[in-house]
């Protein structure tokens, strides 16, 4: 699978050995979701993920453009998911490989498609003007995640972002800038987290099909390590409304349905945990930006009271 | 084995030489005062450019359904640069800062806060040309990085020049109806003052430029620079109107629940003769010369003792063992100089417009290179190509 | 006494004693200067001079100790990778003791071997060798059987190797029963009786990279308890 | 976006391309000269300008100028191929329109009449494991709807003087003509030979003769083409 | 100016390095010598492949500049010999241009700066140190040293220039761009200016470069 990287013989039984035991090389459970660390940068719409070593920022950013023309009453929303050798050398710059393919796949799937962002809320005039919304995602370090990482990091950032206000008057617009007016924040309507689940089969296939003791393994939020030893993935979306985004498991080891729908469980606890850490760091960051704001109209311009 | 193989020494002809040992051939020339392309060091090659009759609105152009607006044809040594300019129009977002009532009813309540921009040479106010620089090789795919980077690099210090104003690429937009006598006329604006189109709405042209490069033979910048300077000069702009008939239709639309009405996209027609020439910022127009810096190498000029004396002549500097030499051209001088200026210099020879310095570049050379810059530049706007 | 040199700085060469020039140091083709070309502490001793860095890409040098992957044979030759992404040497199925053409190593791909490298000119294929030329014998080199490979830093698995009685080895010892090699290409293999042990055995020598060796003891034990040994 | 191309600066988005009015009287005239031209195969040597090698780093090159239609075409070749091994050299024509006039569509009708006119004609046996590249540049045409064929056949003598001029080996030189009429473009070799036609007329001919009195005539034609190619080429330019 | 440096920050590469430096922040990675593709391959030397990612958008011809520019600077710098036939991957990632998209001086400048950090921290084989700095020219002939974007955007011209460095002094020109209205004496003043500059920001890195060796050695401590 990647390219360039060598797993020996050894590695690969401790590791299904140790999966056996219910161990991780990390120190984790099997059920375990990495610690996730979320910076917010100065600029609305930065934002730095960290999932154990693996890290993405997120850069969210608008600007004026036109509308499709069979759509023109929304604006448009791209994520870009380019993935360059920095994160690794197994990936090739500007070629996309398989597993760049689903990762940009299960991002578009969970965030755009499932309609997190209200489109209909970027329209300024109808079939003419309308918010272009982009997310650009730069994969900095990986080991493994990549999918649940930068669904974070997107969902953060939009979140997060604030595009400029603008007044609208007749066929013109007049774009305010961040000093003239507050910025104002885009229309999310659900937050869809995303978390991508492991299948090993220390047993081998034929025991997987034919055999009765459903011995198969299922971990979250693998590693680069345990992903390259993987047998099968599922990635879940779902959001804190129990509602399931996305469901993907494309291929691989023949998994229980019951095993699934546990995972669908687990997605959904992860799900809920992850969003109010967002949602705090989110009410923080509010709160840090509005105390400097509020001392700033104080000393500058007495004029303007805030509430 | 007793018997001791022999060392003979080869022979190689200059062209083979050449290939195999570029530096070598490179400094065996410049020993004896000679660079490989027969130029002496500070000597730069002629260019030869007429406005190759590309263009519509070309004197010795039959061919008057072109939609070139502006060309130029370069022949340097044995490299020929073929430019041609094109246009195309694009509506103009009218946003708030721009004078008219709508907007001043809005920026109003605004003024107050907003900083007032003072200076005119703002970046903002200069027009960019988009080029596209293709060089023949024999080879067909996607454009080679050194066709990328001449036409960044010509798009970058071209709209940095500020050589050509946004204002000047304004459509001043006519309409086309049926006078009284029902005949169909075109109105423009510079005849008839009374005349005005819906107030709201803004065209500009763009201009795009296309390099063809046949017998690439040295570094381009220089070439393709001075091609698109000359092409500019010629360019004429064609007046435009538009239909009274088509003028300002809403179309009303419903989509999904959501009302509102959709602009018309006006159709802009050109007009077939009438024409303005472009104005260019005259003074803000440089020319670009290239120059390389290389050391002698003591050991081959050593060599050949008996040529010595003449060498002394022709580099008469001081001290220094390294010279500047101009124009760079062939293998030998591009794979040799790893020192490398290059510097563009407005028409009157006060300020630079660009200048990249690759390598170790000592203080006099670069002052050599400007000196020669200047001059070259005034030699060129003189020749008025 | 060490003192950090980066590239472009003077190097205090002995002028009266002949030195052998180590890694970190070029003579640069032009000039004949002997320059710094990595980040790292002098050491100037009076037999040799060189530049101790740290790195992570492992550059082959004749004689050093590998550990290597398996990843292919092509006749009598096996491919093997002795770090992600670099070009893979060669080791002959010859450079094996007692080897013959009937008597062949039985390596597959994913395989774990500890070599020697044999020759390292950068412009011809990289060989490495399971035999130690001196006695002919297999000088502990050969396939690793089960245990477990870990990446370390290149100074650290230098440190490692090169110090039989290192505080961490023998901190080691004190807790279990464990064989080691140490690849100077910053892959350490190591193998105890229970999967545990060879987990925790590893991570401390992995977290220790990172602390001051006052506190390996410290580091080990807490490994040691979060896996409940 | 799968428009956007980032290895080439294309400016803004939305924009719209120079739509120029109805063409004026005055060209018309002009144009009835031309169509009265057409008829004469002298005149239009007369007026044809041709060099020969002037790209250095081709093979062969040759550039030709008739009546507001500038064509360069540039040989690159017999160069080694890679990869499989074949036993004929493999010939391949690309067209560049500098004028932004000549569809995709027609681009490639082109190419495959110059590939096909010439792969009878170049030598091909004589260099195994090797590519002919035939480079065409259209810098300058006139008017392409009405003499969209002519073009053609200018490409095509343009064509055979740059093979001339790279050395490579053919049997015969080609010489093409065209019919305004008709709309016909014919390439021949040696006496009479056909090579390659393209007819795009909208009449329809009442019986074969018709169409044999256009070959013969451009048949006649084209021996004068091929007269003065030859005259041109020993004059040792 | 503020400026932030931190290597040894990415763990799937060999070395990297982050520059927050004003407005602008970088983060440079660098794999090498590694394997090169037969079409990369160079008999005698190391091949360089550099990628320069944006911070928003796709790249284009506009990155694809700066990656010869900063091939420029780098080419003369590392010694290639010592890794003949292999492959030097320096991947680039703008986290914070600090500038407008027509500017290019600040992004070039920090990501030289960033990209020196980061092939030290990789250990790759390095001639001599170096260091750039961006200026701009003000409408009132003022020079800028590290010019903030909304000065860049009133500037009259903007520049970048970088120094190979030895024993901490600024020694021999390795690059130059200026792009704008500018006079001769300006650009004179602008090199001179430079190379005390860029001897300042190397003491920092200096100080950097020992945080790290201190770092990779703290187990013989």
């Amino acid at each position: 699978m990647a390219k360039g990287i060598e797993v020996s013989i050894n590695e690969k039984s401790f590791v299904f050995d140790a999966l056996k035991q219910g161990i991780r090389l990390d120190g984790r459970k099997l059920e375990d979701f990495r610690n996730v660390d979320i910076t917010l940068g100065d600029e609305y719409g930065y934002v730095d993920v960290r999932l154990g070593k693996t890290r993405v920022v997120a850069r969210i950013s608008a600007e004026i453009s036109t509308p499709f023309e069979d759509r023109p009453f929304e604006g448009l929303f791209t994520v870009s998911t380019e993935i360059s050798p920095m994160a690794s050398a197994m990936f090739e710059n500007q070629r996309q490989s398989d597993d760049e393919l689903l990762i940009s796949r299960a991002i578009e799937k969970a965030v755009r498609r499932s309609g997190a962002l209200d489109l209909e809320s970027l329209c300024i005039i109808a079939g003419s003007k309308c918010w272009s919304i982009r997310a650009d995602v730069h994969f900095l370090d990986y080991d493994g995640g990549f999918i649940d990482a930068s669904c974070i990091a997107v969902m953060t950032g939009l979140q997060h972002f604030r595009k400029n206000d603008i007044t609208v008057s007749g066929e013109q617009i007049v774009i305010h800038s961040v000093e003239e007016r507050e910025p104002v924040e885009l229309s999310v309507l659900h937050v869809p987290i995303c978390v991508t689940f492991a299948f090993f089969n220390p047993e081998g296939v034929e025991e997987n099909i034919k055999g009765e003791s459903n011995n198969e393994i299922y971990i979250v939020d693998t590693t680069l390590e345990e992903d390259l030893l993987k047998d099968g993935v599922l990635t879940v979306a779902v959001n804190k409304n129990r509602e399931v985004c996305q469901i993907s498991k494309a291929g691989g080891l023949p998994m229980d349905a019951l095993t699934l729908m546990d995972c669908g469980r687990k997605a959904y606890d992860i799900a809920v945990e992850l969003t109010n850490q967002i949602k705090k760091l989110l009410e923080a960051d509010y709160k840090r930006r509005n105390e400097g704001i509020q001392y700033k109209l104080r000393a500058e311009n007495d004029r303007i009271t805030v509430e | 084995m007793s018997e001791q193989p022999e060392l003979k020494l080869v022979d190689f002809p200059p062209a083979v030489l050449a290939r195999i040992s570029p530096e070598l051939s490179l400094q065996r020339h410049l020993a004896i005062g000679l660079r490989p392309n027969l130029r002496t060091f500070e000597e730069f090659k002629t260019v030869q450019i007429n406005d190759g009759g590309l263009s519509r609105y070309s004197s010795t152009n039959s061919n008057n359904e072109s939609d070139v607006l502006g060309s130029s044809i370069l022949r340097s040594g044995n490299t020929t640069v073929i430019c041609t300019i094109r246009g195309g129009i694009i509506e103009e977002d009218i946003l708030g800062e721009n004078n008219n009532e709508d907007a001043d009813a809005v920026n109003a309540i605004f003024a107050k806060d907003k900083e007032s921009i003072i200076n005119q040479e703002n970046l903002i106010d200069s027009a960019p040309i988009y080029p596209i620089v293709e060089i023949e090789r024999g080879r067909n795919g996607p454009p080679t990085d050194e066709e990328m980077n001449l036409s960044q690099k010509l798009y970058e210090t071209f709209l940095h020049s500020k050589i050509l104003s946004k204002s000047s690429l304004k459509v001043k937009v006519g309409l086309k109806s049926k006078n009284d006598k029902n005949e169909i006329e075109i109105l423009y604006n510079d005849e008839n003052s009374e005349f005005q189109l819906g107030p709201k709405r803004s065209w500009n042209y763009i201009l795009y430029c296309k390099f063809k490069i046949f017998s690439r033979s040295g570094p381009l910048f220089d070439l393709i620079w001075i091609s698109l300077i000359s092409a500019l000069k010629q360019t004429k702009l064609p007046y435009a109107y538009i239909d009274e008939n088509a003028a300002d239709i809403k179309i009303p639309i419903k989509m999904t629940g959501n009302f509102g009405t959709i602009r018309e996209q006006y159709a802009i027609t050109c007009d077939d003769e009438k024409f303005n020439n472009l104005i260019l910022n005259n003074e803000e127009i440089g020319y670009s010369s290239n120059f390389g810096v290389i050391s002698l190498d003591k050991n081959v000029s050593n060599n050949n003792e008996e040529d010595e004396k003449k060498m002394e002549i022709d580099i008469n500097d001081e001290n220094n063992d390294s010279i500047l030499l101009v124009d760079l051209e062939g293998e030998e001088e591009e794979i040799s100089c790893k020192n490398l200026i290059n510097v563009v210099v407005d028409s009157k020879g006060e300020n630079l417009k660009s200048l990249t310095l690759t390598g170790n570049i000592d203080k006099s050379s670069l002052q050599k290179a400007i000196d020669l810059s200047k001059k070259r530049s005034k030699f060129l706007i003189n020749q008025e190509i | 006494m060490s003192t950090l040199i980066i590239p472009g700085d003077s190097i205090p060469i002995n002028q009266k004693s002949e030195q052998l020039i180590g890694p970190g140091l070029h003579i640069d083709l032009n000039t004949k200067e002997i320059i710094p070309i990595n980040s790292g502490l002098l050491q100037n001793g009076n037999k040799s001079i060189h530049i101790e860095s740290n790195s992570k890409r492992y550059i082959p040098q004749t004689n050093d100790y590998v550990i290597g992957t398996v990843t292919g044979s092509f006749g009598d030759i096996f491919r093997v990778s002795l770090s992600n992404f670099s070009s893979s040497v060669s080791l002959s199925a010859m450079a094996f003791p007692n080897a013959s053409k009937k008597n062949r190593p039985n390596l597959k791909v994913g395989s774990l071997i500890y070599a020697r490298v044999s020759n390292a000119d950068p412009i011809v294929d990289i060989e490495i060798e399971c035999i130690d030329p001196t006695t002919g014998k297999d000088g502990g080199f050969g396939l690793l059987e089960d245990g477990f490979v870990f990446d370390v830093n290149l100074a650290f698995a230098r440190n490692l190797l090169f110090d039989a009685n290192h505080p961490i080895l023998k901190l080691l010892v004190q807790k279990c029963k464990f064989e080691i090699a140490i690849g100077l290409n910053g892959k350490i293999w190591i193998k105890t009786d229970d999967l545990k042990y060879t987990l925790a055995c590893s991570k401390s020598i992995q977290n220790c990279q990172s602390v001051t060796s006052t506190r390996f003891k410290e580091i080990i034990n807490t490994v040691f308890k979060e896996l409940g040994l | 976006m799968s428009t956007l191309d980032r290895r080439r600066i294309l400016g803004p988005a939305n924009v719209k391309p120079l739509i120029f009015g109805l063409s004026s009287s005055q060209s018309k005239q002009e144009n009835k000269i031309e169509e009265e031209e057409e008829e004469d195969i002298n005149s239009q040597i007369s007026k044809t300008f041709i060099k020969t090698g002037l790209i250095t780093n081709a093979n062969g090159s040759s550039y030709l100028e008739y009546n507001g239609n500038i064509i360069s075409v540039s040989i690159y070749g017999p160069r080694p191929v890679r990869g499989t091994f074949t036993e004929k050299t493999s010939l391949d024509v690309h067209l560049d329109d500098n004028t932004e006039t000549i569809s995709d569509l027609l681009n490639k009708k082109f190419c495959n009449y110059i590939e096909n006119n010439f792969t009878t004609v170049i030598n091909l046996n004589k260099y195994p494991k090797s590519g002919i590249s035939i480079f065409i540049n259209v810098l300058s045409i006139n008017n392409f709807q009405k003499y969209k064929y002519k073009l053609l056949s200018l490409i095509s003598d343009a064509t055979t003087i740059a093979l001339i001029n790279s050395g490579i080996e053919i049997i015969d030189i080609v010489s093409s003509t065209f019919d305004l009429n008709s709309n016909t473009v014919i390439s021949f070799i040696k006496s009479n030979e056909i090579v390659g036609l393209l007819s795009d007329s909208n009449k329809i001919y009442k019986d074969v003769n018709d169409f044999n009195k256009i070959i013969k005539k451009l048949g006649n034609d084209s021996n004068i083409v091929k007269n003065s190619l030859i005259n041109y080429l020993m004059s040792g330019n | 100016m503020s400026i932030q440096a931190d290597t040894s920050i990415l763990n799937r590469v060999d070395g990297s390095a982050t520059l927050k430096s004003g407005e602008t922040e970088i983060i440079v990675s660098v794999s090498g010598p590694i394997e090169a593709k037969p079409r990369q391959e160079l008999p005698t030397t190391s091949a360089l492949d550099i990628i320069i990612r944006p911070d928003i958008g796709i790249s284009t011809t506009r990155e694809k500049l700066l990656e010869d520019k900063l091939r420029q600077v780098l080419t003369p710098v590392i010694i290639g010999i010592l890794y003949p036939r292999q492959l030097i991957q320096i991947t680039i990632q703008v986290l914070q241009s600090g500038e407008d998209k027509e500017y290019t001086s600040k992004e070039l400048s920090t990501i030289i700066n960033a990209t020196y950090l980061a092939l030290i921290d990789s250990n790759i084989g390095l001639k001599v140190s170096f260091a750039a700095e961006s200026f701009a020219i003000s409408t009132d002939d003022e020079i800028i040293t590290a010019p903030s974007r909304s000065q860049l955007k009133s500037s009259k011209s903007s520049h970048i220039v970088s120094y190979e460095i030895s024993n901490g002094k600024a020694t021999k020109l390795l690059f130059s761009d200026s792009i704008g209205t500018f006079s001769e004496n300006q650009i004179y003043q602008i090199l001179d200016l430079a190379a005390t500059k860029v001897e300042e920001t190397h003491q920092i890195f200096r100080k950097t470069i020992q945080d790290k060796i201190e770092k990779d050695f703290i187990w013989q401590l």
